[in-house]
C-alpha cells in the first residue's frame, strides 16, 4: 500500500477494459511532471481531456485513479460546473455541464485554486454595486 | 558449298531458340551469381567471363526475333541489330572460356540452364564461321579420318596387338551378336592405351560379351563441341550403323565424359530417331557388374584417394553414385573434394577448350581452382574417369608443380581384379 | 482534381486499366515463351522430366553451400528483400482485402506495425542491392536500363507505402492514392520488364529441372 | 439587443456572470481544439466583439445541417453563440416569409455591405432555374448577389463545401460547391453530412475571435479537420495490431476491433468526430460500431460501397482479370503463331553445314 492508501499496483492492474489507447499512463505522468514544475517554479498547467483520444472506460478509469480529495465545489453558472480537488492536492478536476447536465468540457488543472473558483473582479464590482444599491434603497426606505 | 556467313549463323540462332531459351532469358535478373560459379571468372575476376554475358548474341536474337517489344524496337530502329562483328567479338568468350561444365546452370537462382544455351549459341557461331581454328581442324579430322586426333584403324590395331600380348587377353573386333559394342576415345588409344587392356581384363573376368568395331571405334564428337549438329549427327550415325549391323544390345561409352554426352544424350536427338540399343557409360556398367557380384577384387588400394567428377559424366550426365560405389569397393580411404559430385569444379579443359590452342594459357590459369580444391584434402592420388580431364589434370599438376599420381577408375579396378 | 478525386481515380479506372494490362500482358508473355515449343527428347529417359522439373521449381529457392560462400551478399540481401516483399504484399490486411476483392480468397494478416518494420528492412535491403549493383564489377557490366527501372518501380511502392502509413507530408487520400498509383505502375510494367521473372522463373526452373530430370541428373 | 454593444456589455446587461463567460470560453476553446492556454485570449477578444450580421442561404440541401446545429442539446453554448452574431436571414428558421423575408435579407445586405458574414448550406445547381429557386431568384444568382457584399463566406455541410450528394454521379442538376462559383472571397468550408454542431459553432467563434482560421488544402479549418478520424480513433490500436471485425456481428465486432475491413473511411477522412464526438460528446459512428462513411470528404458518395474497404479497388477487378486473360489468350495465341512461323521459316532456310563451311577463309 502506498501512503495514499492505494495499492501500488492499482495503476497497472485497473488499466482500462476495452481497447486501451495507452494514453492513460502518459497522462498520469504529465500530471506528475506538472506537479513537480508547480513546486519548483510555481507554473500552472491545464489539460483538456477532450483533446486526448481515450477509449470508452479509460476516462472513468482515470477519474477513479485520481479519486476525490478534500474539496468538492459546485458552481451554478449557466448550467452547473463541478470543481473537485483530487486525491492529489493541487490536481483539480473541472467538469462543465450545460443546463441539461450533459458534460460540455472537462479539464484537469494543476494549481493552488482554479481561476474559475475565485471570485472575479467584474462580478465583485457588480456585486458591490448591488450591495450599494441595496443599502441606498434601505436608507431611502428608512 | 556456300561457305560460312553471318546470315547462316543468324538463321541457325533463330532455329535454335526454343521455349526454354525464351523462359531463361525472360527470367534473368542480372544478379551475377553465375559469375561466381564459373572458374573462368573466379580465377581471373574478369567480369566478361560472367556466363550469362557470354550469351549476349543469342539473347539479342531472341529479343529481336521472338519478343513483341524487341521486334518493335528493332523495327523502329531503337535497338541495334546483331552484326557479324558481334559474333566475332564473342568467339573467344563462347569457345575459349566455356567448357560447357554446367556449373552456372546449377546455381542460377531463377533456374536458367546457361550451358544449354551456350551449346545453341555455338551452332550460330560455327555457321557464321566464328569457330576457333583448333576445333575446326579437329572436326575436319573427325569427319575425314574418323577421329579428331587423326587416329586411324592401324594405330588402334597396333595398340590391340600390344595389349593382347601384354595382358594375355583377347580383344574382340567386329563380333556380330556381341552384347556390348565398346567405344573408345582417341585419347585413350593414343595416350592411355592401358584402358583397352583394362576393359579387356575386366570383361573377361566378368564374362561380358563385347566387341570393338573397326568401322566405328571413336566415341568423341567434335561436331557437338564446335556446335554443328549436322556434323555431329553424321558422326553419331556411324556408330548407330555399326551397332545395328552388329546387332548389339548396348553401346558402351568410354570414360570420356563428352563422348558419353554425345552418344547417350545427344545422339538420338541428332540423328532424329530413338536408338534400338541402349547406351551405358563404362562406369555405369562396372557398377552394375559390381552389384551383380561379377567384379571381384584381390586387394584394396592403400592410398588416400579422391575422385574428380568429369562434368559431362556427373553434373550433366547423372553418373555420380556409380564411381563412388566402385571407389568404396576399391579403397578404404576415399575422400571427397569440397564441392563435389554435381557441384564439382571443372578441370578447365572440357567443351572443346582442350582442342583450342588459343585457350591454352587461360585453361592452365583456371586450373588454380582445382589446385585449391586439392590443397584442402591432401590426398595421395586422384582418380578420374575422363581421358580429356586426365590429360589436362596432368598438365595442370605439372604447371603448378604438384606431385600427385592420376589414375583412371577403370584402370585401377583392372589392376586390383582378383586372379580367380 | 482534388486529393479525394485522385484517390477515387486510382482506385477505380486506373486500377482496372492496370489490372487489365498486367493480366493480359502476362498471358501474352507466357504464350510468347511457351508457343516457341521445344523438341521432344529422343534419348532413352533415365529419370522423370516431371519429377525433375517439379523438384527444381522449389529446390532452386535453396542455394547450395558454395553459393552462400561466394555470393553471400547477393543471396542474403536477395532473400531479405524477397521475403520482405512477400510479407508486405501478402500479409498486410489492407492488401489481403485487395486480393480478396479480386479473387474471393482471403487469409490472415500480420499486425500492421510488424508490416511497417518489415517494410523498412525491405527498403534497406533494396538500397543495399542497388549499391551492390552499381559497385560490383559483374553486376555493373550486366546491368542495363531495364534493371534500374525494375529496381525503381519495386522500391517506389515500398516508399509510398511507408509515407502513406506514417502520413508524411501530404494528405492521407493523396498519400494512399500515390501508393496505389505506384503499385499500378508496377503492375503495368510487370509483364514487359524483368519483373515478370516472378512468373517466368517457374517456367525456367521447370525446363532446367525437366531437362535434368529426364537424364536422371541432379539439379 | 443592440448591434452596437460589445458582447461583454450585452452579457453584463443580461446578468451573465464573469464565471459563466469564462466557462463559455473554456468549453469553446476545448471544442475548437485550442490549447487551454488560449482561453484568456478568447475571453479578451470575445468580450470586445460587436455582433456582426450573418446571412444564411440554403440551396440544394436537406436541412440536415441546420437540424444538426439547432437540435444540438448544448443549448447554452449555441445560445451564447447566437448572442454573438445577428442572424438576419435564415429562411428555414425565420418567422417572416415570402417578400418580407427577402426584404430582411436585402436590408441586412444594405446595412452591412462589405461586412456581413455569409453562411451557405446546400450545393448550387446548374443553369436550369427549374432545379431550385427562392423567391423566383435562381440559387446561383442569389449566391453571387449576396456573396458580393460579404466579408467572408462559411460553407456549411458537404453540399456547400464540395457539392455533396446533389453532385453525386451522375450529378443530374449540375450541382457545384460554393468555392466552384466564388473565387474572390475568403471561404471557410465546414464539410460533414451533417457537420458536427459544435464544429459549426466553434468555427464561427473562432472566425469571430481570431478572424479567418488557418485552412487546409480543401478550405477546412485546420483546428477541426487537421487530424483524420483514423489518427484520433480509439480503435486505432486494433488496426496496428491487425485485429479487425470481419462482419457486424462477429467476435471482432463485439470486442470492438477495428472496422477497416468493413469499409471504414477513417484513414482518409479529416474531421473531429473521434474527439469532439456527437450528441454532447456521447459517441460517434465508430464507437457505435459502424465504419466511418467519410461524409466530410469530397465525393464521399461516389467512393464505392460504404462497406468496401478503403484499400480495395472500386471496380470489379476479378472480372477485369478474366477479360484480360481472355484478351491475352487471343493476342498471345496470334503472336505465338507468328513466332512459330518465323522459327519454321528459319528451319526451312537451314543449309546443311559441312566441314567445308567452317572456315571463314575457305
Amino acid at each position: 500500500m502506498t501512503a495514499n492508501g492505494m495499492p501500488a499496483s492499482t495503476i497497472a492492474s485497473s488499466a482500462p477494459c476495452a481497447p486501451p489507447t495507452g494514453n492513460l499512463v502518459p497522462l498520469l505522468h504529465e500530471i506528475r511532471h506538472a506537479l513537480t514544475r508547480w513546486l519548483e517554479q510555481g507554473e500552472e498547467h491545464v489539460i483538456d481531456l477532450r483533446s486526448i483520444p481515450l477509449a470508452p472506460g479509460e476516462e472513468d478509469s482515470l477519474l477513479e485513479q485520481l479519486g476525490e480529495g478534500e474539496v468538492n465545489a459546485r458552481l451554478s453558472i449557466t448550467g452547473p460546473s463541478d470543481i473537485i480537488e483530487t486525491r492529489y492536492p493541487a490536481v483539480w478536476l473541472i467538469t462543465h455541464y450545460n443546463e441539461n447536465e450533459s458534460i460540455i468540457g472537462r479539464f484537469i488543472e494543476i494549481c493552488e485554486v482554479p481561476g474559475i473558483l475565485k471570485s472575479q473582479a467584474d462580478d465583485i464590482r457588480a456585486g458591490l454595486e448591488r450591495l450599494e444599491d441595496q443599502l441606498s434603497n434601505a436608507e431611502t426606505r428608512a | 558449298m556456300s561457305g560460312p556467313s553471318f546470315e547462316r549463323g543468324y538463321n541457325a540462332l533463330k532455329e535454335e531458340i526454343d521455349a526454354p531459351t525464351a523462359a531463361f532469358f525472360s527470367s534473368c535478373v542480372h544478379c551475377g551469381m553465375c559469375a561466381e560459379a564459373c572458374l573462368f571468372f573466379t580465377e581471373t575476376r574478369d567480369p566478361k567471363y560472367t556466363p550469362i554475358h557470354k550469351l549476349e548474341p543469342l539473347r539479342k536474337v531472341w529479343k529481336q526475333e521472338y519478343t513483341f517489344w524487341g521486334k518493335l524496337g528493332k523495327a523502329l530502329g531503337l535497338s541495334r541489330p546483331l552484326t557479324d562483328q558481334d559474333l566475332a567479338d564473342w568467339e573467344s568468350l563462347v569457345y575459349d572460356s566455356c567448357t560447357l561444365c554446367g556449373r552456372c546452370s546449377m546455381v542460377c537462382p531463377v533456374g536458367n540452364d546457361i550451358t544449354y544455351m551456350i551449346r545453341k549459341l555455338r551452332e550460330g557461331m560455327a555457321a557464321a564461321g566464328h569457330a576457333p581454328k583448333g576445333l575446326i581442324d579437329a572436326t575436319k579430322r573427325a569427319v575425314t579420318i574418323g577421329s579428331p586426333m587423326g587416329v586411324k584403324l592401324p594405330a588402334l590395331q597396333a595398340q590391340i596387338r600390344h595389349t593382347e600380348k601384354e595382358y594375355d587377353v583377347k580383344v574382340p573386333m567386329d563380333v556380330e551378336g556381341a552384347e556390348y559394342l565398346c567405344l573408345l576415345s582417341s585419347m585413350e588409344i593414343m595416350n592411355f592405351p592401358e584402358y583397352i587392356g583394362s576393359i579387356a581384363r575386366i570383361f573377361k573376368k566378368a564374362k561380358v560379351s563385347w566387341t570393338l568395331s573397326s568401322q566405328a571405334f571413336e566415341a568423341t564428337n567434335s561436331g557437338i563441341q564446335i556446335g554443328v549438329s549436322d556434323i555431329a549427327a553424321e558422326l553419331v550415325q556411324r556408330i548407330v550403323d555399326v551397332a545395328e549391323e552388329l546387332k548389339v544390345k548396348a553401346v558402351i561409352s568410354p570414360e570420356c565424359g563428352h563422348a558419353y554426352m554425345a552418344i547417350r544424350w545427344d545422339g538420338p536427338n541428332l540423328v532424329g530417331k530413338r536408338f534400338n540399343f541402349k547406351v551405358v557409360h563404362i562406369l555405369e556398367l562396372l557398377d552394375e557388374l559390381r552389384t551383380q557380384g561379377r567384379l571381384k577384387m584381390k586387394d584394396k588400394e592403400a592410398r588416400k584417394l579422391t575422385y574428380h567428377d568429369p562434368c559431362q559424366i556427373a553434373r550433366r550426365g547423372g553418373v555420380i553414385d556409380q564411381p563412388r560405389n566402385l571407389l568404396n569397393m576399391l579403397a578404404d580411404n576415399f575422400v571427397e573434394m569440397p564441392e563435389t559430385g554435381k557441384m564439382n569444379w571443372c578441370c578447365g579443359a572440357g567443351g572443346g577448350v582442350s582442342s583450342n590452342e588459343r585457350a591454352d594459357d587461360l585453361r592452365l590459369k583456371t586450373f588454380a581452382r582445382k589446385k585449391a580444391q586439392l590443397d584442402t584434402i591432401n590426398v595421395d592420388a586422384i582418380v578420374s574417369a575422363c581421358s580429356n580431364c586426365r590429360i589436362h589434370l596432368e598438365e595442370g599438376l605439372e604447371e603448378y608443380h604438384m606431385e600427385l599420381p592420376l589414375l583412371s577408375l577403370t584402370e585401377t579396378i583392372a589392376e586390383h581384379l582378383a586372379e580367380e | 482534381m482534388t486529393d479525394a478525386e485522385f484517390l477515387l481515380w486510382v482506385r477505380g479506372p486506373a486500377f482496372t486499366t492496370a489490372t487489365f494490362i498486367m493480366c493480359a500482358g502476362l498471358v501474352i508473355r507466357f504464350l510468347e515463351i511457351f508457343l516457341l515449343g521445344r523438341k521432344a527428347d529422343l534419348a532413352e529417359a533415365r529419370g522423370s522430366a516431371f519429377a525433375g522439373g517439379f523438384r527444381t521449381m522449389f529446390k532452386r529457392s535453396i542455394p547450395d553451400a558454395g553459393s552462400f560462400e561466394r555470393s553471400g551478399f547477393t543471396l542474403v540481401s536477395g532473400y531479405i528483400f524477397h521475403i520482405g516483399l512477400f510479407i508486405v504484399i501478402f500479409l498486410f490486411v489492407p492488401h489481403i482485402l485487395v486480393f480478396e476483392a479480386a479473387t474471393g480468397l482471403s487469409w490472415p494478416g500480420l499486425p500492421s506495425n510488424i508490416i511497417d518494420a518489415t517494410n523498412v528492412v525491405t527498403m534497406i535491403a533494396l538500397l543495399a542491392v542497388l549499391i551492390h549493383r552499381i559497385k560490383d564489377p559483374v553486376m555493373r557490366m550486366l546491368s542495363e536500363f531495364n534493371d534500374y527501372l525494375v529496381w525503381f518501380v519495386t522500391f517506389l511502392p515500398l516508399l509510398t507505402g511507408y509515407l502513406a502509413f506514417h502520413r508524411v507530408g501530404l494528405s492521407a487520400p493523396m498519400l494512399i492514392g500515390l501508393h496505389i498509383l505506384s503499385v499500378e505502375l508496377l503492375m503495368v510494367l510487370f509483364p514487359f520488364t524483368k519483373l515478370s521473372h516472378a512468373f517466368t522463373l517457374w517456367m525456367a526452373r521447370w525446363y532446367n529441372g525437366a531437362i535434368a530430370g529426364y537424364k536422371g541428373v541432379q539439379s | 439587443m443592440s448591434k452596437d454593444k460589445t458582447l461583454g456589455e450585452t452579457l453584463q446587461e443580461r446578468g451573465v456572470s464573469r464565471r459563466s463567460f469564462l466557462k463559455f470560453c473554456a468549453t469553446t476553446a476545448s471544442m475548437m481544439a485550442l490549447p487551454p492556454a488560449m482561453i484568456p485570449v478568447i475571453a479578451a477578444t470575445l468580450e470586445k466583439l460587436r455582433r456582426p450580421s450573418v446571412i444564411w442561404l440554403s440551396f440544394q440541401e436537406c436541412t440536415g445541417c441546420t437540424e444538426s446545429l439547432t437540435r444540438s442539446h448544448s443549448a447554452t453554448i449555441e445560445d451564447l453563440i447566437f448572442d454573438t452574431i445577428s442572424l438576419d436571414y435564415h429562411h428555414t428558421l425565420q418567422a417572416a416569409s415570402g417578400s418580407a423575408a427577402e426584404h430582411a435579407r436585402e436590408e441586412a445586405m444594405q446595412e452591412n455591405y462589405g461586412n456581413y458574414i455569409l453562411v451557405v448550406d446546400g450545393s448550387i445547381p446548374g443553369e436550369n432555374n427549374g432545379y431550385s429557386t427562392i423567391a423566383g431568384i435562381s440559387n446561383k444568382a442569389m449566391l453571387l448577389e449576396v456573396a458580393a457584399g460579404a466579408a467572408a463566406i462559411v460553407a456549411v455541410g458537404s453540399c456547400a463545401a464540395f457539392g455533396g450528394i446533389p453532385k453525386a454521379d451522375p450529378n443530374p442538376t449540375g450541382a457545384v460547391s460554393v468555392s466552384d462559383l466564388i473565387k474572390d472571397k475568403p471561404i471557410v468550408n465546414i464539410p460533414g453530412c451533417p457537420p458536427i454542431p459544435a464544429v459549426i459553432t466553434g468555427v464561427l467563434v473562432q472566425f469571430l475571435t481570431f478572424g479567418l482560421p488557418e485552412l487546409d488544402q480543401l478550405g477546412r479549418p485546420a483546428a477541426f479537420y487537421g487530424n483524420s478520424i483514423h489518427d484520433r480513433c480509439y480503435r486505432r490500436p486494433f488496426y496496428d495490431k491487425g485485429l479487425f471485425a470481419d462482419s457486424f456481428d462477429d467476435e471482432g465486432a463485439k470486442k470492438g476491433w477495428c472496422l477497416f475491413k468493413l469499409g471504414c473511411k477513417g484513414p482518409t477522412t479529416y474531421n473531429a468526430c473521434a474527439t469532439t464526438k456527437w450528441n454532447d460528446g456521447t459517441s460517434f459512428p465508430i464507437e457505435a460500431g459502424h465504419p466511418c462513411l467519410g461524409c466530410s470528404e469530397p465525393d464521399f458518395w461516389d467512393a464505392g460501397s460504404f462497406y468496401k474497404a478503403l484499400s480495395t479497388p472500386t471496380e470489379d477487378i476479378g472480372k477485369t482479370a478474366v477479360y484480360a486473360g481472355a484478351a491475352g489468350l487471343i493476342a498471345g495465341a496470334a503472336l505465338g503463331a507468328s513466332l512459330r512461323a518465323r522459327k519454321q521459316s528459319a528451319v526451312k532456310n537451314h543449309e546443311r553445314v559441312t566441314i567445308d563451311d567452317l572456315d571463314q577463309e575457305s
